[in-house]
């Protein structure tokens, strides 16, 4: 079998694989997944993806900017998972359900 | 290599002691409670039950392993693990001394030195949350459920406090180290007053030390805060479905966590491994004089003994004492031992204070709990970060 | 800097807290705050103008700028808010202020009883501020700022019992008829634009003055008749001066500040101050002139037979202002600017006077209910006395100098122009006697209780009347000399006499007909029933311009515009839009399944194709 | 070396625990697979040299928000998602498509990124708490102020949402 060498320093391209990996397994997520609250963390790995790459490129750049970058998307995640949260008790307090397609109220 | 030899070393010894010390906290707890409620406590087991904590352990390695049919068994098992190891990992970034010199070889007294070490603790506090929240969850029992729901949510609330509150003396200290924090903390105002935070100004410093030892109270779920296990309520709250070495883990994750956080208000607040005052005025003999009144006692009681076999134990443990006492007479010793003497001193007097609490205080209701959370706590620790802010900015040049 | 940003931003700030809070306020406050402002207003100005110098004897002879911020910055276009004052807004600056506040106090008493009280004086200090930006104003775009919201304010005030049709008929018009005056204007400030590359009053005058005397209508006289249809607008003057006696509509103190003393008198200065364009087109200077003497002439006539007291002194301002636009128009600019003066004073206290008679009234505007009030209310009476002097031009009051400068400027001119100027001066004194003595002498013909007006409004108006008859001793074409260069040159001693003479004939007729007898008019009237029906319906000029402008106008946009453009054209095609796009949305409809999921599957198939496009580029 | 066996470490975590986000069904296993996932890539930021970010990481995300997210979970006791009878092609071309694409996307990034010196540890350093502060508290002052008050407002549209009114 052919033996493998790994290089003496990681290749950013793998973060961005890798961060290109995590956000298309968001996408997926968010796409198969009928429960809201599974959809909501598929939205929340595509942030994480997108901060991976900021800070790989912050890296690239030796610049903080990507940090602060990824620190602000973190601060909104968090306003966004607690509105988007108290909205998700308020469905399943009016309709009993978390199936993101009962609550299709906006067709027709 | 050597680094990771060293590592290791160092790792083992911290790991033999901190669970040894987590067992006898426990015994101390026990002691102290009894007192308090003027019982005797443990005292079969060995002289004054010192050997009590190691037959507890025998006892619940030896314990059928319960497994309940209607739980969730892979998070039922792992609750106990992701509590215990965040508890005691945390331990990690905990310096306990100076540095230790021997010929050309040092090593800081330290598993490892992050210079983001409280961030690190912190985090490590928030994730072990999910101990006990999946614990309450996957034991699929309604008083369970409640319990992993109460302690998440209070450990959500009181997060917010705690940080605030160690805020405050890292902006006076300026770094987020526990090596510099304590360093920063050295010398003396006038002389003799220690530099210690609680002692800086702004004097709202002793607001912070209060705030976060609540906030500590809150975190480890100790009583008055301790609604997550409240027996009366819940009958044991999150850990009711477990059993034998799982339960254990909760418990030593508890105490684990109690002395997590001892230590950092000890390395924040209290100046670490500053002594009390200034050595030129003796404070190097602090230790010696106390163990050797310690031994000095032990053979008083010796003389007229309330058991007959105190006449054989207390005179070993005056000797023992004495022996301590001498050993901080040795120069190169001392220079090792004097700070992490200190340095346990302080720590020792908050865990007591913690037991204290539990013998003294009632326990809160959950409301309460949370409104004194966000009305009290939180807007109090916003005040008193802003003036030390204000103050830092004003003060600094 | 002399802080000149404080005078027009006071009456602002008066604006401000009355417009915003005076529904709150009581009457005591919104008074403080209004009259307070302007009255602030009017001491800054002297302030500032005593630090620069104004009433010492070489003061101001250069202006002195003040450079606030830069307002628009396109290419060379360079449009900065700067304030400057020299002696020709010195004078202007103490006319509007000084006025201002005293017709401020007096509408304190004469507004007492009306509602909206702090809507007024709201309004009025608005038009306080923008009046002195416009006076300010160091550019013509700051200046058009002015203008526009003068405009706008008397708009307001015009149709200030908005409940009434004709006010706000009235205030239609007002503000309508500007809107032409305004469009010439606009086009001048573009061609000067283009010309000069700036707006900014010293390089455009600096260069208009090195260049060449048009001889042959070129784009210097295209810009000063542009400017000039602009001041026709504001300044009431033929064609386009029929606005301003309906702005009688408006509450009096109103009349008297806006419609006679002040803002009417911006188109003047605003001559005056662009003289130097206007100085290199003789062709404009005539036709300033020719409009000036036609429009005194005519208004004159017109208000020889007005029976609405209010209506006569609206008339004598329009013909009035023509004689300043004589005066502009035959070179003697600081004649135009003394006539200004002059002017405000005594207009403003006619007007006031009248004021203070229809208040006395309760609101009676018609002479022929009048009559015998000399015994009822002597104050009024007396300074009405004293403004009908003035404007009569007898010597030594005020109305007499700058007539003359005037007539005397006219003279040099053109003769002709000279002699209907005193024509119109005789007739001037002939009507406005009229008024008074069918207000005052003989019997009363009314059935109200005449009171006298309380304090707060015969005070101003006894300063008033001081100021018309004293106020030609203020040699205002010496201070502006300057600027505008005197005309030297001898004259034959009867120009300066027979205006006087005129004014006294004028004088003598009204007392004539009026007062030894009273039936006699009536039988002129029947004996030139034409003209005097012509001269009533003020040469049906309102007429003539309803049936050439308006009405095509309104039924050109009826039929043509809405009937066929609207209805036909635009709403067809938005319809048809509609139409499509409901067509289309009725097939796309099915994308839409309500499900974000499928929502979120869309986005991501469009993503993914991006991806591989950009993947394919980065590849090739 | 070192770095390259450790990033493939962390990388194979954070997929799996990703994949299983999206396998599980049951809310709170996916939950902990996300946390997991956040986990690994705080260490991955400690090795591109982000202490701060890491530590931010684990306070923010895995220490609040998730939190958040299981105390919501366990708060309605939400079960399982139910099965539906799931059409075929998502199945059985869903995985090989969505590895297709990823595949694209990785050659996208291989050619358009230009090559660079690869990443060690220690080798970025502007990461620390001060430069953080600095350019956070200088450069990204009013970002930083506008996203407080935008917090508030979550609060607040949180607190709203979820008081007793809403029936």
């Amino acid at each position: 079998m052919p033996e493998i060498s790994l290089p003496q320093s990681v290749p950013l391209t793998w973060y961005l694989i890798l961060s290109a990996i995590l956000f298309t397994l968001g996408v997926a997520g968010f796409l198969f997944r009928r429960n809201v609250i599974t959809v909501f963390m598929s939205i929340e790995l595509m942030l994480n993806a997108v901060n991976l790459s900021f800070v790989t490129f912050s890296y690239k750049y030796k610049q903080v900017d990507g940090h602060i970058f990824s620190f602000f998307v973190m601060v909104v995640a968090a306003a966004e998972a607690a509105v988007g949260l108290a909205i998700i008790l308020t469905i399943f307090k009016n309709r009993q359900t978390l199936e993101i397609d009962e609550v299709s109220s906006l067709k027709n | 290599m050597n680094f990771f030899i060293v590592s290791l070393i160092k790792s083992a010894l911290v790991a033999f002691v901190l669970l040894t010390a987590l067992a006898y906290i426990q015994w101390v707890e026990r002691k102290v409670l009894a007192h308090i409620q003027l019982r005797v406590g443990p005292r079969r087991v060995g002289p004054h039950g010192l050997l009590q904590p190691l037959a507890d352990v025998i006892k619940l390695l030896t314990k059928e392993d319960i497994l309940p049919s209607h739980v969730n068994k892979f998070f039922y098992f792992l609750a106990p693990f992701i509590a215990v190891m965040f508890a005691l990992i945390s331990i990690a970034v905990i310096p306990f001394g100076t540095e230790i010199k021997i010929g050309s070889f040092s090593t800081p007294m330290q598993l490892t030195d992050l210079n983001i070490g409280v961030l690190f603790i912190l985090g490590l506090s928030g994730i072990g949350v999910y101990g006990v929240a999946l614990a309450g969850w996957a034991s699929n029992n309604k008083y369970a459920l409640i319990g992993g729901l109460r302690s998440s949510a209070q450990m959500i609330s009181y997060e917010l406090p705690m940080a605030m509150a160690i805020a405050a003396p890292l902006l006076m200290l300026n770094s987020l180290s526990f090596r510099e924090l304590v360093d920063g903390q050295g010398g003396f105002f006038l002389g003799f007053i220690p530099r210690w935070s609680i002692f800086q100004l702004p004097f709202p410093q002793i607001v912070s030390f209060l705030i976060f030892l609540i906030a500590a109270f809150a975190e480890t779920n100790r009583v008055p805060f301790d609604l997550p296990e409240a027996e009366n309520e819940l009958v044991a709250g999150f850990h009711v479905e477990y059993g034998s070495m799982k339960f254990a883990a909760f418990f030593m994750a508890e105490y684990a966590n109690m002395v997590t956080v001892s230590c950092v208000a000890a390395l924040l607040f209290l100046g670490g491994w500053q002594p009390l005052w200034p050595v030129e005025y003796g404070s190097g003999f602090v230790p010696t004089i106390i163990f050797g009144i310690a031994g000095l006692i032990c053979f008083s009681h010796a003389l007229n003994p309330a058991r007959p076999f105190d006449r054989i134990t207390l005179p070993v443990f005056g000797v023992v004492f004495l022996g301590i006492a001498g050993i901080f007479l040795i120069p190169i010793a001392a220079t090792i031992l004097l700070p992490l003497f200190w340095f346990l001193a302080k720590v020792g007097i908050i865990l007591f204070i913690y037991i204290w609490i539990r013998g003294t205080l009632p326990r809160f209701r959950y409301d309460q709990l949370m409104n004194f959370a966000w009305t009290v706590l939180f807007p109090l620790a916003i005040i008193n970060l802003f003036v030390t802010a204000l103050t830092v900015a004003l003060t600094s040049k | 800097m002399q802080q000149l940003w404080l005078i027009p931003l006071l009456p602002l700030a008066g604006f401000a807290l009355n417009g915003l809070f005076g529904r709150r306020f009581s009457k005591t406050v919104i008074n403080a705050i209004a009259v307070g402002s302007v009255l602030l207003a009017f001491l800054w100005v002297l302030k500032s103008l005593n630090s620069l110098g104004a009433f010492s004897g070489g003061g101001l002879e250069v202006p002195h700028v003040e450079h606030y911020f830069t307002w628009i910055q396109s290419g060379v276009l360079n449009i900065s808010v700067d304030f400057a004052v020299d002696r020709l807004t010195a004078v202007m600056l103490l006319i509007v202020t000084g006025i201002g506040t005293l017709i401020h106090i007096y509408a304190v008493g004469y507004m007492a009883h009306e509602s909206g009280y702090y809507r007024f004086f709201a309004y009025l200090n608005l038009f306080m501020f923008f009046m002195l930006t416009l006076v300010l104003a160091q550019n013509f775009l700051l200046l058009f700022v002015g203008w526009e919201g003068v405009g706008l304010c008397s708009y307001l005030l015009i149709g200030f019992y908005f409940s009434e049709k004709f006010a706000t008929d009235a205030g239609n018009k007002a503000f309508i008829v500007n809107r032409i005056g305004d469009f010439g204007f606009s086009l001048a400030i573009f061609l000067i634009a283009i010309h000069f590359g700036s707006l900014d009053f010293g390089s455009v005058f600096s260069q208009a003055k090195n260049l060449p005397i048009e001889t042959s209508p070129g784009w210097i006289t295209a810009i000063a008749l542009l400017l000039l249809v602009g001041a026709t607008g504001k300044s009431a003057q033929i064609p386009l001066y029929v606005w301003l006696p309906d702005a009688m509509a408006g509450p009096t103190p109103v009349s008297a500040l806006i419609h006679a003393a002040t803002m009417v008198t911006a188109g003047v200065y605003m001559v005056a101050r662009s003289s130097s364009i206007f100085l290199h087109s003789p062709m404009a200077l005539e036709i300033v002139t020719i409009i000036g003497i036609a429009t005194a002439f005519f208004a004159a006539t017109i208000g020889l037979v007005q029976n609405d007291i209010k209506k006569v002194f609206a008339y004598s301002t329009v013909s009035q202002l023509g004689y300043m636009f004589v005066g502009l128009g035959t070179g003697a600019f600081s004649a135009g600017i003394f006539h200004v003066m002059t002017h405000a004073f005594f207009k403003a206290l006619l007007f006031l006077g009248a004021g203070s008679v229809i208040h006395a009234l309760s609101g009676e505007q018609d002479l022929r209910q009048m009559g015998g009030l000399a015994r009822k209310i002597p104050i009024t009476c007396v300074v009405l006395l004293c403004a009908s002097l003035a404007i009569a031009g007898v010597p030594g009051t005020s109305g007499y100098f700058s007539k003359d400068l005037i007539l005397e400027s006219a003279y040099q001119y053109a003769p002709w122009i000279y002699w209907v100027g005193v024509l119109t001066a005789g007739m001037t004194a002939f009507y406005v006697f009229r008024a008074f003595f069918m207000a005052f002498t003989g019997e009363y013909r009314g059935n109200k209780h005449p009171h006298e007006s309380p304090f707060v409004m015969w005070g101003p108006l006894a300063v008033l009347a001081a100021l018309s008859l004293g106020g030609g001793f203020i040699n205002i074409p010496k201070y502006l000399e300057p600027m505008f260069p005197l005309s030297e040159g001898t004259l034959p001693g009867f120009v300066a006499l027979t205006p006087a003479v005129f004014g006294f004939a004028g004088i003598g007729l009204a007392y004539i007909l009026y007062v030894l007898a009273p039936g006699l008019p009536e039988s002129i009237a029947n004996a030139f029933r034409p003209v005097y029906t012509l001269l009533y319906n003020k040469y049906f000029v309102d007429e003539a311009y309803d049936s050439a402008v308006v009405n095509p106008t309104i039924d050109g946009s009826r039929s043509l515009l809405w009937r066929t453009i609207d209805a036909g054209a635009i709403d067809g095609t938005v319809n048809g839009v509609g139409k499509t796009a409901r067509s289309i949305g009725g097939v796309l409809r099915h994308l839409q399944s309500g499900y974000i999921r499928s929502y979120a599957g869309w986005v991501v198939a469009g993503a993914i194709l991006v991806v591989i496009v950009m993947g394919l580029k980065g590849v090739m | 070396m070192v770095d390259a066996i450790l990033f493939l470490l962390f990388a194979a975590i954070a997929v799996v625990c990703a994949i299983n986000l999206v396998v599980q069904t049951h809310p709170i296993s996916s939950a902990l697979s996300l946390v997991g996932v956040m986990g690994a890539l705080a260490l991955i930021y400690l090795q591109l040299g982000g202490e701060f970010i890491a530590a931010a990481q684990l306070i923010v995300y895995a220490g609040a928000i998730m939190v958040l997210f299981i105390f919501v979970i366990m708060l309605l006791n939400a079960g399982k998602e139910r099965k539906l009878p799931r059409r075929l092609w998502v199945t059985y071309a869903g995985v090989p498509l969505l590895a297709g694409f990823i595949g694209v996307a990785a050659f996208v990034i291989e050619r358009m990124l230009p090559p660079s010196p690869g990443a060690k540890f220690g080798a970025m350093t502007h990461g620390n708490p001060q430069e953080i502060g600095r350019s956070l508290f200088q450069v990204y002052l009013l970002p930083f102020e506008v996203t407080s008050v935008l917090i508030l407002i979550a609060i607040l549209g949180a607190v709203v949402l979820a008081s007793k009114e809403v029936e």
